[in-house]
């Protein structure tokens, strides 16, 4: 190695997709014939020359390793300037860290997703996953939770999945909402009231640090163990490779051990 | 001090307090430090004397949150410190039982702090109950302070710029400061960077620059800042120096009027314009 | 990041003579940030937009610098330009090369120099510009006036005639205010109350009009279109469903001692007593002061004698909140207590009365039934000294301002006297006459020249009690330069005009300004006369300053006009460009609502914490708050700390 | 195990100087009462500090301010890496605290799959010429983590101050490079052995720590701490960075800039989450790191027991003092656990 | 010692009153010195001394902050409270080594054209007068 680890390479934002009112996704693509080899679960860290970096789960790859996308939910200074970028501009990346979710294991078993706002996007690579390599996998149900229907990510995703015959869509907004026809409540509710079983299943949780918690609260409830729970943790990390110091969990550091963790790994607190 | 260890002790007994922050003997180094009683320990190495610089007030917001009623020992310019602190709401006086203690002056290494010596508030000006000599008020005199502003331009900022250059932006001087409280400090914001994260001149600079500003009307000069920092820069000179151009323009004296609202956000319609022109009246 | 389309207008030679364009054209394409550069000749021609409209649909830059004039002249053209693209108006930025630049800078090289720095600062700037959307607040379509007095009356009126619902708040028991008290009018010396009294049942007959008398506004919440108020309506013992305003409990009640506050305390009433005659609505009150009932438990004849059982001791104050979307301040004025001028005897001497009391002497509803008498002994006054700005114009005792409406009614009360009291004498002791109005000079110089009113120019140094029984006025007649003094029955003093003593105290629930003297401050001079620094409420009347009748009724149909130009949008839309409170960012130190000159920012809950929050339908964007907060947690959109810096910091 | 040399105490200076032609050499030098590492200018009579050295060597290997990468805002990427100094040199005169900071260093930035290039260029240009301790200072407490004032790990080169001379031993094949020198003679000689003293605080296993994350007591442990985190910039162990982006007039550089766990902002995330918000928190990260995930980590405790931590704290607080507590509480509780009847355990 | 480089004059003017200002100096075609980068604001109580701190650093040689005349703000108060902010902040920044005549705080109307492009002239002027080192304070390098 050459460089020091924490300068990173350049790729150019090939598209941008309005996603809700605050989440755009990017369609990021390497440049200088480079590659981004991200498993589902892994993470880039992205900067703005000029800005600093953040840290972003890839929610999904295309051509290969050279294309990966993004989904940023305009809060800090950084996601900020994403959001006013325009296509054509260049963004720097390095990665992928982190481990991932262990995909392979999980072959032969049915996949339960549960998702809360943004948390879907570290999802959608599994998903991805799955349907890509339909014939390994068990049946595959997902739970979705936005705020608002305004708060609702990958719409056009939804609707594939929604008419998918292998897949059992529950799409959920947390409180009623003008013109909203569908199911209603958090999503630790619809979980109780779908009474989702164990069974033979492995379900992957991710969304914000409070819907995580409870969601994994009703699992438990419902019997499941915590070897079957998975999740992504999005603790405050910032330079994915163990020497930052700042997103340890006890000795681990999520973004070095982490960010995927089933939840015997982890001690009660990082919930 | 035994008046005083009898009114604590009152005080825990009626249930008038759950928890007294004041200072205790430190067989270990000889000196005292911070300490919080509480109700069935001994008050017999709680302490009150000339090594009892520490300004209290700095724990309160924190020890509030933990217990329903807390006293708290202060000196006079601890005293000054809450009093910003309750005018910002901080701390609501209904939380703290504030035993004022007739300063006679403090010392760092055995030789009276220097604050001490131009001090014009002994006791507390907010006080449940006063223990010891209530000195008679005098004006201070900010000798330090006219001493640099009888220099040149072009020599005090030499004389800053030599400071500012070893600053290690540490932020002890921030943490200690009872006034210094914002949930992210100017310092650590990322976008606009008015200060950059890293220690060179420009954006240490910035930082003295804008943590006196931000003091400005509102600053204790109980000299924490001078007294914590690590490189020894005189930041009680800057805080002084506004503190003395604030009750030349505006009347007053931070901290020293219970319930007073800091000078820079009152309104005043009738200022004078000279005061733009930095002119000393 | 972003991709930005810079244009450069040469306004014709106003910048191109000064500034190379093309080279700053050149210059600029080159920054990273810059997607398209073009020059015109006029960018605000409708090519001159077409090409920043092209530019979106083709070349999808997202952001806009448009180097021209100044801001102040065509900013909106050009967000306007943008918005017909489907592109948010606030990502355009303007470049002031032409007022800024080409206009004050001779050496063309430097303006040439100038012009570049200050588009690619504008560059920069622009990037940090976000897409803000103008805010939309709901809108409660109704308004309430404060004050039942002519204007009050009038603007509520005007409003309700606009098919708006009204609420009229008034404290006493009766609408009609000062005006009800008159007797005539100036100029015209119609009958005030002829006047009065049929606008008074037009507001209580009104569909659109609620009258709520003996009610003070309590609380005041909210903001405009959305103002949620406290009214508390006192106890008046009356049950105002049942009573048929028959007055038999006002002829029965015992207690006639109470002092009449309608005729300026020159009688006294009964304890239950309806106001005055024409009084709406005609419903007694109990005053518990005096009523033997409430003071003693003994008595309760009106509860006797009731033929509809009104009367209903055990009443308490009742407190209710009321919805509405604009509020009409008219709560007018209250004549000065004369007596701090302990040398003119006033509140001493019995004869020496105010205007507002002579007024009730010679009215035909007063205490003498129209008859003037001194109140002393009866006597008919052959002598009556008039004595002008009694407080007014005086800044040494009382105010430095001049009461407006003095001069005329002393006029005015000089010819009423005479035309009581053909044969006497009244003299008028003035400093300047002041009479500006439509035929006012006329009725003044009527009142001299022909009602021989003798006008002395002076100020009165004392008033004396003879032991006969008259009153010596000391004054001087400035004209011929010696003193005088008459030997008169009676003494008018025209005490000046003055806020309502809680005046302060509602202006602070209304987060409106007001002045050194209490009156209510309008939001200009000039150009916003009805309006506050409050958006939503409107002043109308002498609460803001002395003025006369006629004064008083534009005023009240122009803030009604003013609502009801508010009230003809279906939301309310507020500009973005306001200051934004980051709860997870704020102290809650609360120092920023200091500074706030709108009232516009209040604590809430968030968390465990208290934080500030600023109301977006008070705030006017100005960004004291922003530049209070050490924490940076407050953002002005528009002039965000982010766009300012980065002007900082880009000049070259 | 190589020889000693030794040299005359008046000649260490003309060695340094003879070694200072070649090399970059660090010193120790006392500035403003105050002992750092300084270049060595041979402007001032060499003077050795026979303990701790005010300020930690890790900004000599991993600077407060660290530009890794230049950028132009003239272009929309620019980001370069900087290139790294590759002159060599030699630190003369550290302890073996600051030998073992390194050393903790080294398990931090290079046994890692992501091995931090630059520190590894300060590493390998650099010889570390470590002076063991005549005495212990008023804060030291090495012994009581496993290290003495005469521990040689990590240096390449090791001497001891004795009398009238200075016994030098290269440990690594590095230090060789610096042995050949006219005024150092090779003896058979060797420095006399000290006796140290053991600790005085002894502290409980990092297992146990482990079990204190819920414990109240962090409560009365951060009561009076004002978490200005100048310990974490004093310690020779504490490497936590933030990156940043500064610029000006369009030159712009990625830096790393140490960062403290003590401090609210460096666990905020974007939006106002915090991990970390309250005091007590942050305390406990601090300790639990120091004598637990460290180890968890890297098989070490990552306090070498310099004492800079006390030497710095504006409250004159006993970190040791702290980690005794602790432990002290530790094992209260252990006694409690096993008062505690076995059913009720079952709860 | 007078130094031939033209001053830089930052100056941060409320939209209402200042800045039209400016704009009628242009309008009435008053020249006055072009280092002159000025910046709008809603109002001078918007500006807080953290830009002029900022400004300073980053190598302005003099900055000038202008509003309304004391009871002419738009915004009813924001200048009185700008007055407050300034003057502190002008006394710090003297303290610290400042030279004072590098900091100009002022009303001008949006009537005042002539008075802009006077001040302008006269403030160039006066910091013409000062010598190179009366005038730092800026840095000079990214890592300074």
């Amino acid at each position: 190695m050459t460089t020091i680890e924490l300068v990173p390479k350049p790729a150019t934002i090939k598209r941008m997709i309005d996603e809700s009112r605050d989440v755009k996704s990017y369609v990021l693509e390497m440049n200088e014939s480079l590659t981004m080899p991200a498993l589902p679960g892994q993470f880039v860290e992205v900067s703005v020359q000029g800005y600093g970096e953040a840290t972003f789960a890839v929610t999904r790859k295309s051509k290969g390793d050279r294309e990966f996308t993004i989904s940023v939910k305009r809060i800090g200074h950084l996601t900020k300037m994403l959001h006013r970028a325009a296509t054509g501009d260049i963004v720097g990346v390095r990665g992928p860290y982190g481990n991932s979710f262990p995909v392979d294991d999980w072959k032969g078993k049915d996949i339960l997703v549960i998702g809360g706002g943004i948390g879907l996007a570290p999802l959608r690579p599994v998903i991805d996953h799955i349907l890509l390599n339909r014939k390994d996998y068990g049946s595959m149900e997902i739970i979705f939770g936005a705020r608002t229907p305004d708060d609702i990510l990958y719409k056009e995703d939804l609707k594939m999945w929604e008419s998918d015959k292998s897949i059992l869509l529950h799409k959920t907004i947390d409180v009623p909402f003008e013109g909203w026809n569908g199911r209603v409540g958090v999503v630790p509710a619809v979980i109780r009231d779908l009474g989702v079983k164990p069974d033979r299943r492995v379900s992957i949780v991710c969304g914000p640090p409070i819907m995580i918690k409870f969601t994994a609260a009703a699992l438990r409830e419902l019997r499941w163990p915590d070897d079957r729970i998975f999740t992504t943790l999005e603790m405050k990390m910032q330079c994915g490779i163990g020497q930052c110091g700042r997103c340890n969990i006890g000795e681990k550091f999520i973004c070095k051990d982490g960010p995927v963790f089933s939840l015997d790994q982890i001690p009660e607190h990082a919930l | 001090m035994k008046e005083l260890r009898k009114k604590i002790k009152e005080l825990f007994e009626n249930g008038e307090v759950d928890a007294v922050l004041g200072y205790r003997e430190d067989p270990a180094t000889g000196g005292v430090k911070a300490a919080v009683f509480k109700k069935d320990e001994t008050l017999d190495d709680m302490v009150f004397d000339g090594r009892c610089i520490q300004n209290l007030v700095n724990y309160l917001p924190t020890l509030v949150a933990r217990y329903r009623k807390v006293g708290v020992v202060l000196k006079g310019c601890d005293g000054r410190s809450l009093v910003t602190q309750l005018v910002e709401h901080r701390i609501s006086k209904s939380q703290i039982i504030a035993l004022g203690i007739g300063c006679e002056g403090v010392e760092i290494d055995g030789r009276e702090a220097e604050k001490c010596g131009d001090c014009a508030t002994h006791m507390s000006p907010v006080a449940d109950y006063e223990f010891g000599e209530k000195e008679e008020k005098k004006e201070p005199t900010f000798a330090r302070v006219e001493e640099i502003e009888k220099m040149s331009p072009v020599e005090r900022w030499k004389f800053f710029a030599d400071y500012f250059a070893k600053c290690e932006r540490c932020y002890a001087c921030r943490q200690i400061c009872p006034s210094c409280y914002c949930e992210i400090c100017i310092a650590d914001q990322q976008e606009p960077k008015w200060i950059e994260p890293s220690a060179k001149l420009s954006a240490n600079t910035m930082w003295h620059l804008i943590r006196a500003y931000h003091l400005a009307g509102r600053c204790a000069d109980c000299g924490e800042c001078e007294r914590v920092c690590p490189q020894d820069i005189p930041l009680r000179l800057l805080n002084n120096a506004l503190e003395k151009a604030v009750h030349e323009m505006f009347g007053v004296r931070p901290g020293t009027v219970p319930e007073e609202v800091p000078p820079l956000v009152v309104l005043n319609k009738d200022d004078p314009d000279r005061i733009l022109e930095g002119k000393n009246e | 990041m972003a991709n930005v389309g810079v244009f450069i207008c040469h306004c014709g030679v106003n910048i191109a003579s000064k500034v190379d364009v093309k080279r700053v054209v050149d210059t600029l394409k080159v920054m990273p940030e810059v997607g398209f550069a073009h020059e015109y000749k006029f960018m605000c021609s409708s090519p001159g937009q077409e090409l920043i409209r092209k530019a979106i649909r083709e070349n999808k830059i997202n952001r806009v610098v448009v180097a021209a004039c100044s801001p102040r002249m065509h900013l909106p053209t050009f967000q306007t330009a943008l918005a017909t693209e489907g592109l948010n108006p606030y990502l355009v930025s303007m470049a002031n090369i032409r007022e800024q630049c080409s206009w004050v800078t001779d050496d063309p090289e430097k303006a040439t120099q100038k012009a570049i720095d200050l588009v690619a600062r504008q560059i920069k700037r622009v990037v940090h510009q976000d897409p803000l959307d103008d805010i939309n607040v709901p809108m409660t379509k109704a308004a309430l006036v404060i004050g039942g007095g002519i204007a009050g009356i009038q603007a509520a009126l005007d409003i309700a005639d606009g098919n708006r619902k009204v609420i009229l708040v008034e404290k006493s028991p009766s609408i009609g205010g000062r005006m009800a008290q008159l007797d005539e009018t100036f100029p015209t010396l119609d009958c005030s109350q002829c006047i009065l009294t049929p606008k008074m049942v037009e507001a209580a007959q009104h569909p659109n009009v609620e009258i709520r008398v003996n009610s003070e506004v309590k609380k005041v919440d909210g903001y405009v279109g959305n103002f949620e108020v406290t009214v508390e309506r006192k106890a008046t013992y009356v049950d105002a469903q049942k009573c048929i305003g028959c007055s038999i409990c006002q002829e029965k009640c015992p207690v006639k001692i109470v002092p009449d506050a309608f005729n300026a305390g020159l009688s006294t009433r009964a304890a239950i007593a309806i106001p005055f005659p024409q009084a709406v609505p005609a419903i007694p009150v109990i005053d518990p002061d005096y009523c033997r009932k409430l003071t003693e438990d003994k008595c309760g004849v009106c509860a006797k004698v009731c033929p509809a059982e009104a009367v209903v001791f055990d009443d308490t104050p009742k407190q209710d909140t009321i919805n509405v979307g604009a509020i009409v301040v008219a709560t007018g004025y209250r004549e000065m207590d004369p007596g701090i001028y302990t040398e003119y005897g006033g509140n001493k001497f019995p004869d020496v009365v105010t205007g507002l009391q002579f007024e009730r002497l010679v009215s035909s509803t007063g205490p003498t039934g129209g008859d003037l008498k001194r109140p002393s002994d009866g006597k008919v006054p052959k002598t009556v000294v008039f004595v002008q700005c009694v407080g007014s114009r005086d800044e040494s005792k009382a105010h430095a301002y001049c009461s407006g409406i003095c001069c005329m009614y002393t006029a005015k009360h000089t010819m009423l006297y005479k035309h009581h009291v053909p044969d006497g004498q009244a003299y008028v002791s003035y400093i300047d006459v002041r009479a500006p109005g439509k035929t006012y000079e006329e009725f003044v110089r009527r009142a001299i020249e022909e009602e021989d009113a003798r006008y002395l120019r002076g100020r009165v140094a004392k008033i004396r009690r003879l032991q006969n029984g008259l009153y010596r006025v000391y004054t001087e007649d400035t004209l011929v330069g010696r003193a005088v003094h008459i030997d008169a029955d009676m003494v008018v003093l025209a005490s000046a005009v003055e806020p309502q003593r809680d005046a302060v105290r509602l202006a602070q629930m209304l987060g409106i300004a007001y002045d050194a003297d209490g009156f209510y401050t309008e939001a200009h001079p000039k150009l916003k006369p009805v309006e506050t620094a409050s958006a939503g409420v409107f002043l109308a009347g002498a609460c803001q300053g002395p003025k006369d009748i006629p004064a008083s009724v534009q005023q009240g149909s122009a803030a009604a006009s003013k609502v009801l130009s508010l009230f003809a949008k279906d939301t309310l839309i507020i500009s973005p460009q306001i200051a934004v409170v980051d709860p997870t960012a704020c102290t809650g130190c609360l120092t920023c609502s200091y500074v706030c000159h709108y009232t516009a920012i209040e604590e809430k809950e968030f968390g465990q914490r208290r934080v500030a929050e600023i109301i977006s339908g008070k705030c006017q964007g100005c960004g004291a708050c922003v530049a209070t907060c050490k924490g940076k947690a407050i953002t002005l959109a528009g002039f965000s700390d982010d766009e300012i810096y980065e002007e900082i910091v880009s000049c070259k | 195990m190589n020889k000693w040399h030794k040299i005359k105490k008046t000649d260490l200076q003309k060695y340094v100087s003879r070694l200072a032609e070649k090399w970059e050499v660090w010193i120790p030098r006392l500035v403003d009462g105050k002992w750092e590492f300084g270049i060595y200018d041979g402007a001032r009579d060499l003077d050795l500090p026979e303990s701790i050295i005010d300020v930690s060597l890790k900004n000599l290997f991993f600077p407060k301010r660290r530009a890794i990468a230049t950028f132009d805002e003239n272009s929309k990427w620019s980001l370069q890496p900087v290139s790294p100094e590759r002159r060599p040199r030699i630190i003369l005169g550290l302890h073996p605290c600051d030998a073992a900071g390194i050393e903790y260093m080294d398990k931090v930035f290079l046994q890692s799959e992501y091995k931090d290039v630059m520190y590894k260029n300060e590493r390998e240009r650099t010889i570390l010429v470590g002076m063991l301790c005549n005495k212990m200072g008023d804060d030291c407490h090495c012994t009581d983590r496993g290290l003495t004032p005469d521990s040689t790990s990590s240096m390449d080169v090791a001497f001891v101050n004795e009398g009238e001379w200075y016994f030098f031993r290269s440990l690594t094949d590095k230090g060789k490079r610096i042995m050949e020198s006219k005024y150092l003679k090779e003896t058979d000689e060797g420095p006399t052995k000290n006796e140290w003293p053991a600790g005085k605080y002894s502290i409980a296993s990092p297992e146990e720590f482990m079990e204190m994350y819920d414990d109240s007591i962090w409560h009365e442990l951060s009561d009076i701490c004002l978490t200005c985190g100048i310990c974490t910039y004093a310690c020779p162990t504490c490497v936590c960075f933030l990156v940043a982006d500064e610029k000006f007039k369009g030159k712009g550089e990625r830096v790393t800039v140490w960062d403290s766990c003590q401090l609210q902002s460096y666990s905020r995330m974007a939006g106002g989450q915090n991990t970390r918000k309250t005091p007590a928190s942050r305390v406990r990260n601090r300790t639990l790191d120091k004598f637990a995930y460290s180890h968890l980590r890297y098989g070490r405790i990552s306090c070498t027991g310099c004492g800079r931590c006390i030497m710095v704290c504006p409250l004159k607080r006993s970190f040791p003092q702290l980690g005794a507590r602790l432990s002290e509480r530790i094992r209260e509780k252990e006694k409690e656990r096993t008062k505690v009847p076995a059913e009720s355990k079952e709860e | 010692m007078q130094i031939d480089k033209e001053p830089k004059i930052l100056a941060i003017l409320c939209k209402w009153c200042s800045y039209a200002g400016a704009d009628l100096a242009g309008t009435s075609r008053f020249a006055y010195p072009a280092n002159v980068r000025i910046i709008q604001v809603p109002c001078s109580g918007r500006v807080d001394p953290v830009m002029i701190f900022k400004a300073f650093v980053e190598g302005y040689d003099g900055v000038m902050v202008s509003g309304c005349h004391p009871g002419d703000c738009h915004y009813g108060t924001g200048n009185y409270h700008a007055r407050r902010r300034m003057a502190v902040a002008r006394r710090l920044l003297q303290f610290v080594g400042v030279h004072p005549e590098r900091m100009h705080f002022t009303w001008i109307s949006a009537a005042e054209g002539k008075k802009f492009a006077e001040v302008c002239g006269q403030f160039t002027d006066r910091l013409k007068m000062l010598s190179g080192t009366e005038r730092t304070l800026a840095r000079k390098e990214l890592a300074t």
